[in-house]
């Protein structure tokens, strides 16, 4: 138990890179770099976990009482408006590929060998 | 306050200046757009060079450095944001700051029709692409450099892929974006793994706290991890393969900024992540990393050259000698000693004056010709010779490493460190930069002279530069002046860099801070022992670096010399030489061409294969 | 509790997040990636991260899933305009 | 490569990194350990600046600075598809076909949609006290202006998002959180220090800054979400034509 939360998210990050590897479009390649970096939040957010330690929000919990790491969470909260804007421009150059190439097969597209 | 609370500005006034652009571009249409920008890159660089002097020249005790709101540390430990100037670090975010305004200038009358509805868009796009790699360049905080990389990528495949008219730019963008994400992506979990271990982010704060670990397969994994990020945007072999689809087919502006500083920006991350983060106990041993860094360097410099001399499409030309040259500066910041990192800056910079012109030049025969295919101009740029061809060939040398150029004393700098710990770096050196240089040459002779014989068609995977979709709507038009006159202003830049007095000194100073972790430490509010002594100034010229610029050069004017008309010469021994020649490329070149095969599951599968190797090497060798 | 539960959870995650990666039909991926979304929410709210759990529920399940349906729908409809093009074409 | 090639090199490098990093993760403090010491300092400086959300003082005050580059990314992010899926010479704008909706459905979206908006600005102004904060309620404001789309048809919601004001309020909101930083320096401090009165802990106004950094945060991500889901709706709606064809 006290190592499954990093390890889950070694798996994703794998599983993630497996599919964009397979990939036969470019959009689902997207999705699978979105899954790869959900690995980052899991990550992030089983580092910051305290045992008994409640939310860092002090507005109806006692000031003293144990909280787990916000900093942590203040990072995944970036990471994941970061993951979403990264998400949404490269699915635009997707799109935009497949009205000028005709595809979005990756292993289709030829314009740039050797 | 002082000087150094500047250092926040770098990133906010591209930021005001591209949100005003965002904001006002639909009235004050494209003139007022373009005085815009110009006013606020012209900011954005008198900042910058007021705290590159403050920081350049000494001031006393540690580099200065500033706390974003204003959280200074208590007793070391501090809650917020560093941002350091030291000066390698302000210079890499001077450097950009610079080539943006040569940018800004150069297309200036570039791009004939803005999109109607928004002039704005590309001006404030370059000036976010600014503000991430300034911010990038300056902080001292792990992930507060993975937001500024992150914010450089993104303005980056937009960049690339903004003209949608043509598919290769929108193919080549999304590449480029997947692998650097992929690549970012893997660097925040090495930091994820860093605070684990010390519960802190600022890099001086983890290195300091790594010193109460022993090091293990932790800290193997989370130096490769956010390595790795820095390395696909430096397109260390094997994570290089999007950077020539992208710089092949970005618009000559966007080609300017990314082959002439962002991609340097990763070799500079790398080198500053292990400097501040792992040089010291519990860290990484500097043998390992010197071993296999400086492997890594060697076969990209060497695969960059082979593939340099392959290319017909200019661009990817470019791109490839890019890839070429990030090898040597990767083998001069991985000998992690003060030399080398002061060659690696200068170097860096002449090479960012150099590339750049190169870029902006191809842009004007774009511009005329509709075409960067080397062989479809073959003979036909005859009218632009007395301009853009000499500038053109101009560029080649400086790529070449000719002194007095910049590129020629950075060079010498960074061959003397390579040579004096392996001599064989040294012509690892000449031979690399002759080649790419070579390569420039030789297509300039073609398409200004028409000289040799008109290439013929070559079997295999290639990219040819013909049916490119010209970025101007007007090819009939003369060449606008600031096209001809920003290459040659930043040739000249390359020149000044290598002749004036003094730069021996202040790179020296430059790289012996970039190298002191005590230094960076210090400045980071950490106690500790402080400044370091001065080093001894490095000298501007010596014997030997002129000799081996020469000799450089001659290798670059005598290759270009042999491709253009040896394959006119007759007699056994040209025949032979052919046949060898033939031969050699056959079994060895071609299957490296095949590699490259622009797309993206090979892309990603060298990347999990370059990690692996990494972990591998770090594991055994710890 | 809690803590008992992140661990059939953390399993779950990792089936989904696989399902995610194998799934072929972009439009049939963006639906197991709306679950994803929903399963690391759970995982972030019993990691006491409501802030983080909200903001992944709002782009996990909702924005990133509906970008990925409109960007397909816009390939489709490219698709078989293309497609029409060739017919009368030929 | 061919396809199988390149799938056993993938896989033979993610036996090595599967390897690497799970003896790594042995290594690391176990999962719910005792130690943070960022997070204490973090919680203690919170406390000082009179923020109840630890989250919202981290990302607003103390860690200020990621926020300006998450939010620029953001913005970037915006301009980038928007000018990447703009309407290009070749393209001509065709008018959507309005669509029947079904009287319940009109109704559920008449009902959601003052719901959803109520929640999105509750979420975003009480960001420095309950979890939530701008980002959230931005997505959250953008996803109910959506909802109009179910309930009427799409040339409702276009009526109901001027494109320009919408790529303006994105820029100002954008430009006014590095202008906020200002104040800072201003003021003879650093720049995006929290100079402003701090209030009273727990109070919707409290924090000092934070919640005019939050104001901004919100209305970006809102506007900046509307505009992002605005154009790729344009390109299932409206434009035909373009493109080559075929690769070539």
């Amino acid at each position: 138990m006290s190592v499954l939360p990093f390890l889950v998210a070694g798996w994703i990050l794998l599983v993630g890179m497996y599919g964009m590897v397979t990939s036969r479009d470019l959009v689902h390649a997207v999705g699978c770099l979105a899954v790869a970096q959900s690995s980052t939040y899991v990550l992030l957010l089983s580092v910051g976990f305290r045992h008994g330690g409640t939310a860092p929000v002090y507005s109806d919990i006692p000031t003293n009482a144990r909280v787990v790491d916000p900093v942590v969470q203040a990072l995944a909260l970036t990471d994941v408006v970061v993951g979403a804007t990264v998400t949404a421009l490269l699915l635009a150059l997707a799109l935009q590929l497949q009205k000028r190439h005709g595809t979005v097969d990756p292993d289709a597209l030829d314009g740039l060998r050797g | 306050m002082s000087v150094v609370d500047l250092l926040p500005l770098t990133v906010a006034i591209p930021l005001v200046g591209a949100a005003l652009l965002a904001l006002s571009g639909h009235w004050i249409r494209r003139m007022g757009c373009d005085i815009l920008t110009a006013l606020f890159a012209t900011a954005q660089a008198a900042v910058l060079l007021v705290l590159w002097l403050h920081t350049a020249h000494g001031s006393p005790g540690h580099s200065p450095a500033s706390w974003v709101g204003g959280w200074t540390p208590h007793r070391g430990e501090s809650v917020g944001i560093v941002l350091v100037g030291d000066p390698v670090g302000v210079g890499a975010a001077l450097l950009a700051a610079l080539l943006v305004l040569a940018v800004v200038a150069y297309s200036w009358r570039y791009f004939d029709e803005p999109p109607a509805r928004m002039p704005g868009t590309f001006p404030a796009l370059v000036l976010l692409f600014e503000a991430g790699m300034c911010g990038f360049a300056v902080t001292g905080d792990l992930f507060d450099a993975f937001v500024f990389f992150e914010l450089m990528g993104t303005a980056a495949y937009a960049l690339t892929g903004y003209r949608v008219e043509d598919p290769r730019p929108v193919q080549g963008a999304l590449t480029f974006g997947l692998v650097n994400s992929l690549g970012a992506y893997c660097s925040l979990l090495g930091i994820g793994l860093l605070y684990a271990r010390t519960g802190e982010l600022g890099m001086a704060q983890i290195g300091h706290a790594l010193g109460a670990h022993r090091t293990d397969l932790l800290t193997v994994a989370a130096f490769v991890l956010v390595l790795t990020g820095l390395l696909v945007k430096a397109a260390v072999v094997p994570f290089h393969f999007w950077l020539a689809d992208a710089h092949a087919v970005a618009p000559t502006p966007v080609c300017m900024l990314l082959s002439g500083v962002m991609v340097e920006l990763g070799v500079y991350g790398a080198a500053r992540v292990y400097w501040t983060v792992f040089s010291g106990a519990g860290g990484i041993p500097a043998p390992a990393v010197r071993g296999v860094l400086v492997c890594l360097g060697v076969v990209t410099a060497l695969l960059g050259a082979v593939m340099c001399w392959q290319q017909r499409h200019l661009k990817r030309l470019l791109a490839f000698s890019t890839i070429g040259h990030v090898g040597l500066f990767l083998v001069a910041a991985a000998l992690l000693d003060p030399e080398g990192a002061a060659g690696f800056a200068l170097y860096v910079a002449g090479h960012a004056g150099a590339k750049a012109a190169l870029f902006a030049l191809t842009g004007v025969l774009l511009d005329q010709y509709g075409s960067v295919d080397v062989h479809g101009l073959f003979g036909r740029a005859k009218a632009l010779r007395r301009s853009v061809g000499l500038l053109f060939v101009a560029g080649g040398l400086a790529l070449a490493g000719l002194p007095p150029f910049g590129t020629g004393l950075g060079k010498s700098f960074a061959e003397h460190a390579a040579g004096s710990w392996l001599p064989v770096l040294t012509a690892l050196f000449v031979v690399v930069s002759g080649v790419t240089g070579g390569a420039v040459l030789r297509a300039a002779l073609r398409m200004f002279a028409g000289a040799g014989r008109r290439p013929g068609e070559s079997g295999g995977p290639q990219t040819s530069g013909e049916g490119e979709e010209p970025e101007v709507r007007d090819p009939g038009r003369r060449v606008p002046r600031t096209m001809i006159a920003v290459p040659a202003v930043l040739l000249a830049a390359c020149l000044a860099l290598g002749l004036a007095p003094g730069v021996g000194g202040v790179f020296g100073r430059a790289g012996a801070l970039f190298v002191s972790r005590a230094d960076y430490q210090a400045a980071a509010g950490l106690p500790g022992p402080g400044a370091t002594a001065p080093p001894p100034p490095l000298p501007d010229w010596t014997t030997a670096g002129v000799a081996l610029g020469l000799l450089s050069t001659a290798l670059a004017v005598g290759l270009a010399a042999v491709a253009v008309w040896g394959p006119a010469r007759r007699g056994a021994t040209a025949r032979a030489a052919r046949r060898a020649l033939a031969a050699c490329s056959r079994t060895l070149v071609l299957p490296l061409r095949g590699l490259h095969s622009g797309r993206l599951g090979d892309d990603v599968a060298w990347l999990g294969a370059g990690v692996a190797a990494l972990l591998g090497a770090f594991s055994l060798l710890r | 509790m809690n803590e008992l539960v992140i661990l059939p959870v953390l399993l779950l995650l990792a089936a989904v997040a696989t399902m995610a990666a194998l799934a072929r039909d972009p439009a049939r991926q963006a639906v197991v990636l709306a679950v994803l979304g929903m399963v690391l929410a759970l995982l972030f709210t019993l990691l006491q991260a409501p802030d983080v759990a909200l903001s992944q529920l709002a782009v996990g399940t909702a924005v990133t899933p509906l970008l990925i349906l409109l960007t397909l729908r816009a390939v489709r409809r490219d698709r078989r305009r293309k497609q029409a093009e060739d017919r009368r074409k030929s | 490569m061919t396809r199988r090639a390149r799938t056993r090199l993938f896989l033979a490098a993610a036996a090595v990194i599967a390897a690497v990093f799970a003896l790594a993760c042995l290594r690391l403090p176990p999962f719910g350990t005792q130690t943070h010491p960022y997070a204490d300092r973090a919680v203690e400086a919170t406390m000082r600046q009179r923020t109840a959300n630890t989250v919202s003082s981290v990302n607003f005050d103390q860690r200020a600075f990621d926020t300006l580059g998450e939010e620029t990314i953001l913005f970037a992010a915006v301009l980038g598809a928007v000018g990447l899926l703009r309407r290009t010479a070749d393209e001509r704008r065709t008018r959507p076909r309005p669509v029947a909706v079904l009287p319940s459905t009109r109704l559920f979206g008449a009902v959601m949609l003052p719901i959803t908006l109520l929640t999105g600005v509750y979420i975003v102004g009480h960001g420095q006290l309950s979890p939530g904060g701008g980002f959230q309620g931005g997505v959250i404001l953008a996803t109910g202006v959506h909802l109009s789309y179910l309930a009427a048809d799409y040339r409702v919601l276009d009526r109901l998002r001027h494109r320009e004001a919408l790529d303006r309020a994105d820029a100002l909101a954008a430009g006014t959180f590095a202008a906020l930083g200002l104040i800072g320096l201003g003021a003879g401090a650093a720049y995006l220090q929290n100079v402003l009165h701090l209030g009273t802990f727990n109070q919707l106004v409290s924090g000092g800054l934070v919640p005019y950094i939050n104001a901004a945060v919100g209305v970006e991500v809102a506007t900046g979400v509307i505009v992002i889901l605005a154009h790729f709706l344009d390109q299932t709606e409206e434009f035909a034509g373009g493109g080559k064809g075929g690769s070539r």
